[in-house]
């Protein structure tokens, strides 16, 4: 789950991160406050799930409250689209209203789980400000990596490694010690999946603030953070995708008219790659996963038909943990539920399957079954 | 032989009174696994299945009954105690089918495990089936195998099955079939499947199959290359998702160029794979792949 | 260092181990008014540095306020004697005024370090109320220990084991399994050395509490924590301890009269043992330890020197870290700062030794200088 | 040959600039030890003795020196800090002097070394020498050294110079000389130094110097019943304490029978050792020990 730039800020805050003064402000009229709180002097930032805010507008620094008022006005109610948020951009709904800062150097921090070395890792660089993935593939020499030890912490050799290899030394390596090690705290006891500080920066007077930061945390962990729980923003995704992973659905809008659903990560690949190669577009990815039920199923088919460029469905169900009796009778429901029925093609085996296509064959509902990928993918290219 | 679960196999299901836990341990049962033990905490000294006891602890259930493979369906915020309880009490394999398990919760399991004895599968996985030997310790449907000597490994749950429904479906059996699940953290690698295979003698040839996203790919491609003498046909899914979008489970993000399906094909053929073109393809590129090396 | 038991009980309940309700009381007033907040009926308990209270009339149950007054105003102030007190007794200066509770259990909890296994252990028995070490002599079985790894710590099921173990079931399970991870928590986050929980009770009721509690803190990890260093209590200890170790000096009194300064703790023993196979009784053990300074040598010197009992001093000094310039430099300092000089036995050898030796000879004190422990040994029993 | 550190030896020292590592670096380059580097953060760049550079990290000094052990004398509050950067290093030895590390600290260091191919002693430790080949990585004095055939593993410090004090006046010289240290939690151990002295060549005899508290003693009895088939000569210091009092440090807690003086002989007996009398009758009994073998 992705937290918003103030929220994130607020997190680490509570662990000892130092952070740009400012506050949140959800009307013109709260900026106004906001900024003349600062002295009128502020950045204006749009509150949106995305990064590349800057480029497309959502970074405003304004020079008194009026100003910040007219900047929020703007912003607020709007949809910023930027690189990463695809043409349908993302909704605007507050605006973090934050002092300025005399910027010595920008540097990048970030952590993140490394699956291989089955740790937490740092990331950092001396380029910050710049994405990442950008400095990776120009510079990858100026990025660091340190591995932490799950089992005994981040040590301040590490951290004096870190320092060294960003040329933070002086007055600075103290506070960036401390904001290092309170990163690491944060992210352990929240469940963060990343957290992003970019960028850095190092003030004229040798202060540390994070100028910017993103949190993401492991969706998996949420149920033992039901504060952090609290701040998801729905706004800020597909409300497909919302309405989907409220069920536990893992669902993807895509830009075919092929509907999908399959269980299983791999295999729901896999289907959509077979329609890819039989000269189809699927509409989606959707895996209704391992331990489904029948009303999960249901759901998820409900969910794929209200989407109207939707003109055919393929299911792919093999039966593990998901039985295709159940199945069966979920693809009933789902189809009763939506109200419509196009074209659907049905590939089902595994566990109970003969049980699963005798209940479809029965329900009077027009569906052709087959039995392997290969006729899937015949039938889908057959419309 | 084959690898990892055989005739000498005796099964321990932890969770095993919940509802996923009984219907598949009953399933393993009848499979032909030898389902020694249950362990749900409190329910000891019940039994199910009418002759399978059910212990408080691991230990005890060890200590009774020889188990040396433990099965895990317990709900995700009680996997990491149940894992390393297992391996706590010497349970040399402990397989992990449990979903949604907290990525730290894992991170601090395979810490624990480090430089102990037990091998872990998963967590977020099948589980792993030896046809020959009617031993099944996962959620495959056992019905699609058949003894063989094709050894499968796989990230994926049912695209494993998948896979060995062509197979059969072709009349190529199977001598193992692993799948090692797709969280971010997890267990037993490709590379530490890929070495039992190449040390089985009843496995000539193997089947991999991998996803988009980490580099767990490529890692299987090294080893491939440098240690693999055995033909190896290998599937890549997800060719054609859009990047930057999470597909389903967190292992299969596009981060970055080696993340892409592409790299991994191409570090698979250098390694001297079959590369699999099509998931509709698997078993006739292992009949093709087998028929030229006789 | 040592707690006093409503320190330690502070301490635990700050991490959720509950603990009876009441407060500690300095005065026979304030004995009456804990008592009455509690209805009258109360356990008044003398807080010393020391086990076997009960046997020695150290805990009083009574009835009312006035009772509760009558009861303080006879321990406050008085010393207590018990088996682990030696016979000068322990000052009290406080009681804890505590509820009475309806014990349906009494069960022995403890959490150490296992110096073999290099882990923290719990050790438990169902034998509560009684001394563990008496346990462990006539019923080793009944006694439980769960190491538990610090890379991961204290996971649910070996509390479920321990639980077992202890046969505590049904409702106390679970603030049994509560109580255990604040245990463990507060035993890693303030540095314990040990927590001793004898008895845990399980009341009528099915609650767990605390009802006498032992918590000692690593010396060495004192530095960071402030609040609990302030919690000693110097008058629980022997006043040339005391003063001592406020030095670094590790120093035990004992009966003899032959007082030995030595460096390193394998050195002093064996020094000790020298003494007594000659014949003759060690009025101390005294380690200044390997880093020793001239300041600490000469203050242990006059430390050892201000108790009356030392009648003749054996010096045994093995350069290493110390050199023996400074510890020649540093005696002559103490004796001076004593004021008198017994007969003393100077066996010095190591880094330095002929600039030490020859600063004794140059101080123009009488001192007999050795070169080996077998001449020390004699000279001492020359006497 | 002799054990852990030789004419290979190439040390690094952590916390040189120090007063205490400043002194002793010097007193171990002065006795031969070919000592190689320093570290102390934030000195990097900088030269000790006229010719040992100064680095901010272990890795870099590593890096740049090929050092291969570690000495450290950094104050208490960063000695695990020092003890875990060297382990990540790569350092395959490193001793830590240091007195007073928290006891917590100790056992994480000790935790994050399992399954680690680097070897610690101490912390709380007067470090080792091996005369023969002018290698000394500690504090004792060098001067009442001599090369020998005798090796002497003891938990104390200044005992440890007494015993080699008494060997050296009567002619017995020594292969190499280990103090592990008094802490609680410590890294090697008696049975890991007999392991060694038992495997060199060049150890004949071992001096084996113990105290009260602890059943290190009594696991060093068993590993020298079982393995051990030169001749060992023991002392146990603590005969004559007091019971239940505290004696300098936490190791020399008496806890129970088998932290008895008496107990501790009895063990070491029973396992074929010259038990020693009196710790003035280190050097004589030694000596009509090596006697009676000749």
């Amino acid at each position: 789950m992705k937290l918003h730039e103030y929220q994130a800020k607020k997190l680490l805050a509570g662990y000892g991160v130092p952070i740009p003064q400012g506050s949140v402000a959800s009307t013109p009229a709260e900026a106004t406050k906001a900024a003349e709180q600062l002295g009128g002097r502020a950045v204006v930032k749009a509150q949106v799930h995305a990064g590349g805010r800057g480029k497309a507008g959502g970074v405003k620094v304004v020079s008194s409250g009026a100003e910040a008022a007219e900047v929020a006005k703007r912003l607020i109610g709007s949809t910023l689209v930027t690189f990463q948020t695809g043409p349908q951009g993302a909704p605007v709904h507050q605006v973090l209203v934050e002092q300025t800062v005399d910027v010595a150097r920008e540097l990048y921090l970030s952590m993140t789980t490394d699956g291989g070395r089955r740790r937490p890792v740092i990331i950092a660089s001396q380029a910050g400000g710049m994405e990442i993935e950008e400095v990776a593939k120009t510079h990858p020499d100026q990025i660091i990596t340190e591995p932490i030890d799950p089992a005994i912490g981040l040590y301040p050799f590490q951290v004096r490694r870190v320092a060294e290899a960003l040329n933070v030394t002086g007055e600075a390596a103290r506070p960036f010690a401390m904001l290092l090690n309170a990163c690491y705290n944060a992210y352990m006891e929240k469940d963060c999946s990343m957290i992003e500080i970019n960028p850095l920066v190092i003030t004229k007077d040798n202060k540390v603030l994070a100028l910017d930061a993103k949190v993401t945390i492991d969706d998996d962990a949420l149920y033992r953070h039901k504060a952090e729980a609290e701040l998801r923003d729905k706004s800020q995704e597909d409300p497909l995708e919302v309405q989907a992973s409220e069920h536990g659905i893992a669902y993807v809008k895509l830009d075919g008219d092929v509907g999908c659903m399959v269980n299983g990560a791999g295999l729901a690949m896999a289907t959509m790659d077979i329609v890819k190669f039989a000269g189809a577009q699927p509409a989606n990815f959707l895996d209704v996963g391992g331990g489904a039920n029948e009303e999960k199923i249901a759901k998820a088919i409900e969910l794929m038909l209200s989407d109207k460029s939707v003109t055919q469905v393929l299911v792919n169900i093999f039966g593990g943990i998901l039985r295709c009796d159940v199945a069966a009778r979920g693809l009933i429901a789902g189809i009763e539920a939506a109200g419509r029925q196009p074209r659907m093609v049905v590939r089902m085996l595994g566990t109970n399957v003969d049980e699963g296509k005798q209940i479809l064959a029965g329900s009077g509902l027009k569906i052709s079954l087959v039995n392997t990928l290969q006729e899937a993918a015949t039938a889908i290219a057959a419309k | 032989m084959s690898i990892l679960v055989d005739k000498n196999t005796r099964l321990l299901v932890q969770g095993i009174t919940g509802r996923e836990g009984s219907f598949h341990a009953e399933r393993c049962m009848q499979y032909g696994t030898n389902l020694v033990a249950g362990v749900t905490p409190g329910k000891g000294g019940e039994k199910v299945f009418d002759k399978v006891p059910v212990f408080n602890s691991v230990s005890r259930a060890v200590k009774e009954t020889g188990a040396n493979v433990s099965l895990i369906f317990v709900p995700p915020p009680f996997a990491a105690d149940a894992m390393i309880e297992s391996a706590d009490a010497g349970v040399p394999l402990v397989i992990c089918i449990t979903e949604g398990v907290p990525v730290k919760d894992s991170m601090y399991v395979m810490r624990y495990l480090e430089g102990k004895q037990t091998r872990l599968i998963g967590p977020n996985c099948p589980g792993l089936i030896t046809p020959g030997a009617k031993a099944k310790v996962g959620i495959m449907p056992g019905n699609i195998h058949m003894p063989g000597k094709v050894g499968v490994v796989s990230r994926s749950g049912t695209l494993t099955y998948e896979a060995v429904q062509q197979l059969t479906t072709l009349g190529i059996g199977q001598s193992s079939c692993v799948g090692i699940g797709g969280d971010p953290v997890s267990g037993t690698t490709f590379v530490d499947v890929l070495k039992l295979f190449n040390a089985d003698p009843e496995t000539e040839a193997i089947v991999l199959i991998g996803e988009i996203g980490g580099v767990k790919e490529q890692e299987a491609a090294a080893y491939i290359k440098a240690n693999v003498k055995k033909p190896v046909a290998a599937l890549i899914v997800g060719q054609t998702a859009p990047p930057g979008r999470r597909m389903g489970h967190a292992g299969a993000v596009i981060t970055g160029t080696a993340a892409l399906a592409s790299e991994k094909m191409k570090a698979l053929a250098e390694a001297g794979c079959h590369v699999i073109p099509s998931p509709a393809e698997i078993g006739s590129t292992v009949r093709a792949m087998l028929a030229s090396r006789k």
